[in-house]
């Protein structure tokens, strides 16, 4: 490989040269931009709009627990936040968050392409987005809905008041969202590789969205058809998952699930391609067991289709499918520890800077292997009798989602910040929110498995006492984490101005992204690169450096 | 670093190679194969309502063949046969885009069309035929020929009228494209270089028709369960 | 990133696509008349079966996937292969549910 | 203070201390797995921070054997989890056979027991120590889930289908019950006491609150609602006679034969035509609405107190109750 030097002066833009961001000016450039990095910075500010939604609830949720009575909201407030904490979280926060921020604005760069194969796709995928966001607004405004994020019927289609079909519906369009970045993705990872950008040469983080692309574009249709069964059955009522009619309201879970489970995967999957990427980066050398790596992203996509009654294991499915899904669940574990060992082991004989995002993925590795262990908890059938429904879950899950996703969305933003921005974000203030963050999520939940254990049933507004110091503990966590997220979003702003110039390669990382300028030039390249080295090639490249220089 | 430029003077003219593809080449594969995934999604999206068909037939097998008895199967087989047509026409359609044969293009689109409006006709009037014989699930369902099986039979209908009024749904959207199909064609966008369009109409259209395919036997041709 | 070339036009001579209708239609009426008699248990496999090689026809031919690169293979299986998982696996749970263990 | 805050939950029945060991066995593994990488991870990261001097990562060739080790490692572990996870469900399914039954019914946002002598309690529930309880349950309305901590027993309780659990209480004294699955406004007021008590104080405590039986209302019920003109206790009754029905295998119309349970008994109550009996015409008319879930389940435990008394005037052949017809119904749950 004819290398990249940190900050080769073959990318730095001359001078008033514009780059995608100063490329064209006024507000249609962006609302009506094919381009998929501003696309990308489109979703970055409306998932971010939606994430501090989805953050209040958690934060009004987490003090009304602090007193075992529910003395700060009603009942049905309680009711509606848990809802739409859920429901903003997952369809409008963490199934967009890494791909169709970072993963729209990357592929293309890590690929050496122009754009993604439909550009005018991606956009209308943005706007799906922004109508179901524009739905889901409204419902809230209007009075909530109180089904819990999973619309277990038959409360969802018969006892609920609220609006559950508005709010369906919206999960629905956001669910075509989904399926058209996915596509797109697809299609662009397979049609749109640079001359000599061989399969096993592709960075693990495109690894990791072809595999969650997959599951996008597999799952997410069979979640669109249930939420459409829902909502015939919920305006018509004929008894589709009415037994008193004939229908089963165990298909509603069975089908829910096949998307739900898998959903899991769409959040995790991307961040762990993140992991990847920073990990090699501030080890400075090629991730150990790369085709493994690669490979279990694969795995875990299709692995994950297989497991999803785990979620019904006390619902009343037959005993003999409990004890498959049990079985099969174990299966899903075992690339997942595939790649912790090798993050980890990539760290031997590594050069580790503890950089902010490289601090963030440590911690991602330490949560995430938290969380998923206690998943093999749940696997245990005739443990999970005993933990299912109960906080024990909500910390399981929590500890992938946020633990695990979350972390890694942010030390991707981090990580590839000054490419985006062109500006270096303030690497004190971002290591204190790193720490903080940590710090403020375990204390959280960790708390959590102790009341699930103990029994405290999830989805309660008020609660026996003897929870009440746990609780409390999580409260205080929560207040940590949300000063932890606050931090980032004033830092982050103030760097659009005042951040150190950041140049084409600030982290000396190799892989195509840094080989342009920062910001990227509209067109991505000037010219289209050829690929003749493997990822993460950090010997070539240090050795093309000579003169190491601290970074 | 070695480059390739980007000038590609041979396809650099083409109108419809769109800017950030090398060549139409590699924007035909990106087309066809996009809309191949699509169609992955579709099956799942169908594949999904038939499951719960499937678990619903097997628990009430005898409400689902006294629900297939509700069907005229005349007109299901005519509209199976009128769906092969259209899909005969749109595909020699393809063949003719492939070939430059502008005129013979448009006229298998429109004739395709005008087979799928046939389908669709047919299909309305089935439904008005089933809403007014009280089978439109909800509160206007009045079948009550076996009083004990009517709930089943009203899921039955459910089933019904959900799969058939998505597959119509399809075919409408499918109308429209063909009509935009049409009006290009007719403007002679497509020749041998560039047909992609409507290969991908093409590949639409023949997956609704495969849809019908088991939609037919699933809602009209189902076995009478035999009382002792 | 593909070869770059002109795309490959494979045009399907006009017999085939002829012979593939009236393989259908045949299929359509067989089907149809299948329905009438009585096979007891087999009546819904043969209506399968006769529904998939219709399938199967449409996809390979109509569709053009018999000159297709092995990608659009993969995609139309992998659909089918993830379709037979919600399948299988639903079913698992709803035939076996009254299984006893005592 | 410490007094307020357990970490463990109480252990107060048979299965308890086995759900207990299993989670102890998970937690000492996994932690010590999930200690070891946290360990090793600041080791290294300590180790080869970037000074300097280390400002290129080292060539290294990993052993291809250290791949394969930490997948099939593992997976025997998680087998071995599975296997556990596994032997510990068939124990929580499988009910003993001197069960004392009752009946629950979850409503929104209550509740209800009943006792075989016809004791009614909303949210709370008294039971005597050592004895395995057999609870058969139905919702009224939404999903419901019966939570019993200290018992680690929960099972979802459904519509129109009985679903059953038990537990065997170890230890007299007062424990949570919860509605572990969302249901709504109340979902967190869904919660009671069961009183585990010695077994003379139960008898005591049954003593006490008694409207007659849960099979004598129900047969009161049986005669309000005119059952007794069809089923009557010889062949000659339009209906199959009940006698001794309950627990056999009963053959249909279609040439099937179906266990008349629990769920049977209710679905022929409230769908007739579904499961008709051989040699009988669906002439029975649907109890569907008519009925509260309360009044159902005194006449299945009607039914069962009849399955008691064979009588030789009892057809065998033809024993079964109510009607019914054909393949499994879809709430034929979970049979522990």
């Amino acid at each position: 490989m004819s290398s990249v030097t940190v900050n080769d002066a073959r990318f730095v833009e001359p001078e008033g040269a514009r780059n995608y961001i100063t490329h064209d000016y006024g507000a249609l450039s962006w609302l009506l931009t094919k381009d998929h990095k501003r696309i990308a910075i489109l979703y970055l500010f409306s998932i971010t709009a939606l994430f501090m939604l989805g953050g209040f609830f958690a934060v009004v949720m987490r003090i009304e627990l602090l007193t075992p009575e529910g003395d700060l909201l009603t009942s049905d407030t309680y009711n509606k936040f848990f809802t739409l904490h859920g429901i903003v979280m997952i369809f409008f926060f963490l199934i967009p968050s890494i791909p169709a921020v970072l993963g729209n604005f990357l592929l293309p760069l890590m690929l050496g392409a122009k754009d993604l194969a439909f550009p005018k796709i991606n956009l209308l995928s943005w706007y799906l987005y922004i109508i179901a966001a524009v739905m889901g607004l409204y419902i809230i405004i209007t009075g909530g809905v109180d089904t819990g994020w999973t619309f277990y019927t038959p409360f969802s289609t018969q006892y609920s008041n609220t609006h559950v079909f508005g709010v369906t519906f919206a999960a629905f369009i956001v669910g075509f969202s989904s399926i058209l970045t996915g596509l797109n993705f697809l299609v662009t990872i397979h049609r749109m590789r640079a001359p000599g950008l061989t399969w096993f040469r592709l960075p693990l983080f495109v690894w990791a969205m072809y595999a969650t692309s997959i599951v996008q574009l597999l799952a997410t249709p069979v979640l669109a058809i249930t939420l459409v069964m829902l909502m015939f059955e919920r305006v018509v009522h004929v008894g589709i998952f009415d037994p008193a009619l004939g229908g089963d309201p165990l298909l509603f879970q069975h089908m829910f699930w096949f998307y739900s489970h898998p959903a899991v995967y769409i959040m995790i999957l991307p961040a762990m391609g993140v992991a990847s990427e920073v990990v090699a980066a501030f080890t400075r050398k090629k991730i150990f067991g790369y085709s493994f790596v690669a490979y279990s992203s694969l795995a875990i996509a299709f692995l994950g289709f297989l497991v999803w009654a785990h979620h019904m294991f006390v619902a009343g499915i037959s005993v003999y499918s409990a004890m498959i899904f049990s079985f099969l669940s174990y299966f899903v574990a075992v690339p997942s520890a595939i790649k912790v060992f090798n993050w980890t082991a990539t760290l031997y004989r590594g050069s580790v800077a503890l950089m902010t995002p490289m601090l963030y993925i440590l911690g991602f590795i330490g949560l995430f292997t938290i969380g998923g262990v206690t998943g093999l908890f749940l696997a245990a059938i005739g443990l999970d009798v005993h933990v299912t429904d109960t906080y024990f879950v909500v910390a399981h899950f929590h500890y992938i989602m946020v633990g695990g996703a979350v972390m890694a969305y942010m030390a991707g933003l981090h990580y590839w910040w000054p490419k985006i921005t062109g500006r270096m974000y303030p690497e004190w203030w971002a290591r204190l929110a790193a720490l903080l963050i940590f710090a403020g999520f375990n204390l959280t939940f960790f708390p959590q498995f102790i009341l699930g254990y103990l029994g405290m049933p999830r989805r309660y507004h008020a609660y026996a006492p003897e929870f009440q110091v746990l609780n409390v503990m999580s409260t205080a966590g929560a207040s940590v984490l949300a000063v932890g997220y606050a931090l980032p979003l004033c830092y982050l702003i103030w760097s659009l101005w005042y951040g150190r110039p950041a140049g084409p390669n600030p982290w000396g990382a190799v892989g195509l992204e840094w080989t342009t300028a920062s910001p990227p030039p509209m067109e991505n390249f000037h010219e289209t690169p050829v690929v003749t080295w493997d990822a993460y090639d950090y010997p070539a490249m240090l050795k093309a450096m000579g003169e190491t220089q601290n970074v | 670093m070695s480059v390739v430029t980007n000038e590609h003077p041979a396809h650099e003219h083409h109108p419809f190679l769109q800017h950030h593809f090398e060549d139409l080449a590699q924007q035909h594969e990106a087309s066809t194969l996009g809309m191949w995934m699509f169609l992955a999604t579709e099956i799942l999206f169908f594949g999904g309502v038939l499951c719960a068909y499937w678990v619903y037939r097997i628990l009430y097998p005898e409400a689902w063949s006294l629900g297939a008895e509700q069907q005229n199967k005349l007109f299901g087989g005519l509209n199976t046969i009128v769906l092969i047509i259209s899909s005969l026409t749109m595909a020699l359609a393809v063949r003719n885009a492939q070939l430059g044969k502008r005129k013979s293009t448009v006229a298998m689109l429109f004739a395709t069309l005008v087979f799928g409006s046939t389908f669709l006709a047919i299909k309305g009037f089935e439904y008005w035929q089933h809403y007014h014989e009280g089978l439109f699930p909800g509160v206007n369902f009045t079948w009550h020929e076996v009083p004990a099986l009517a709930p089943k039979v009203q899921l039955f209908m459910t089933f019904y009228w959900g799969m058939t009024g998505l597959h119509a749904l399809h075919m409408v959207i499918g109308a429209g494209l063909l009509l935009w199909m049409m009006a290009r064609a007719w403007r002679g966008d497509f020749g041998p270089e560039y047909y992609a369009p409507v290969e991908i109409m093409g590949l639409y259209w023949h997956f609704v028709d495969i849809v019908w395919i088991f939609l037919f036997p699933f809602l009209y041709l189902i076995p009478g369960v035999h009382h002792v | 990133m593909s070869e770059e070339h002109a795309p490959h036009v494979h045009v399907t001579p006009m017999w085939i696509y002829l012979a593939v209708f009236l393989a259908l239609a045949a299929g359509t009426l067989l089907t149809w008349w299948v329905s009438t008699q009585d096979y007891g248990d087999w009546n819904t496999p043969i209506a399968l079966i006769i529904a998939t090689i219709k399938a199967v026809l449409v996809i390979l031919f109509f569709m053009h996937v018999i000159n297709s690169k092995r990608l659009t293979w993969v995609v139309i299986i992998a659909s089918f292969l993830w379709l037979g998982v919600l399948f299988v696996l639903t079913f698992a749970d709803y035939l076996t549910r009254t299984w006893k263990i005592y | 203070m410490l007094s307020d805050f357990p970490l463990w939950p109480d252990q107060a029945s048979t299965v308890a201390p086995s759900v207990d060991a299993l989670m102890t066995f998970m937690c000492v593994v996994t932690g010590t797995v999930s200690v070891l990488i946290f360990i090793v991870i600041f080791y290294l990261a300590i180790k080869y921070r970037r000074t300097p001097e280390n400002q290129l990562a080292q060539d290294y060739e990993p052993p291809k054997a250290l791949e394969a080790a930490w997948i099939i490692i593992p997976f025997l572990v998680f087998m071995f989890m599975f296997v556990w996870g596994s032997w510990l469900y068939f124990r929580i399914q499988r009910v003993p056979d001197n069960a004392l039954d009752i009946y629950a019914t979850g409503k929104q946002w209550m509740w209800k027991f009943q006792h075989p002598g016809g004791q009614r309690e909303i949210n709370t529930l008294h039971v005597p120590v050592g004895r395995p309880i057999r609870i058969t349950m139905a919702s009224e309305d939404v999903i419901h889930s019966l939570y019993f901590p200290a018992f680690r027993v929960k099972c979802d309780v459904l519509p129109n289908r009985y679903k059953e659990m038990w537990f065997q209480a170890t230890k007299t004294g007062r424990f949570h019950i919860f509605c572990a699955e969302y249901c709504g406004t109340l979902h967190s007021g869904m919660t009671g006491w069961v009183e585990v008590m010695e077994p003379t104080d139960y008898q005591k405590w049954l003593a006490g609150g008694a409207e007659g039986s849960l099979a004598s209302q129900g047969e009161t019920l049986f005669q309000k609602y005119a059952c007794s003109t069809c089923h009557t206790n010889d062949a000659t009754g339009r209906g199959p006679v009940l006698i001794g029905v309950y627990g056999t295998n009963v053959m249909l119309n279609d040439g099937t034969t179906v266990v008349a349970d629990e769920n049977y008994i209710r679905e022929s109550i409230l769908n007739p035509q579904a499961k008709i009996v051989k040699g009988f015409t669906g002439i029975m008319p649907t109890f569907q609405g008519q009925m509260s879930e309360d009044d159902l389940l005194k006449l299945v435990s009607y039914v069962h107190s009849l399955g008691a008394q064979k009588t030789a005037a009892t057809p065998m052949e033809a024993p079964s109750a109510l009607m019914g017809a054909g393949t499994p119904p879809p709430q034929k749950g979970t049979k522990p």
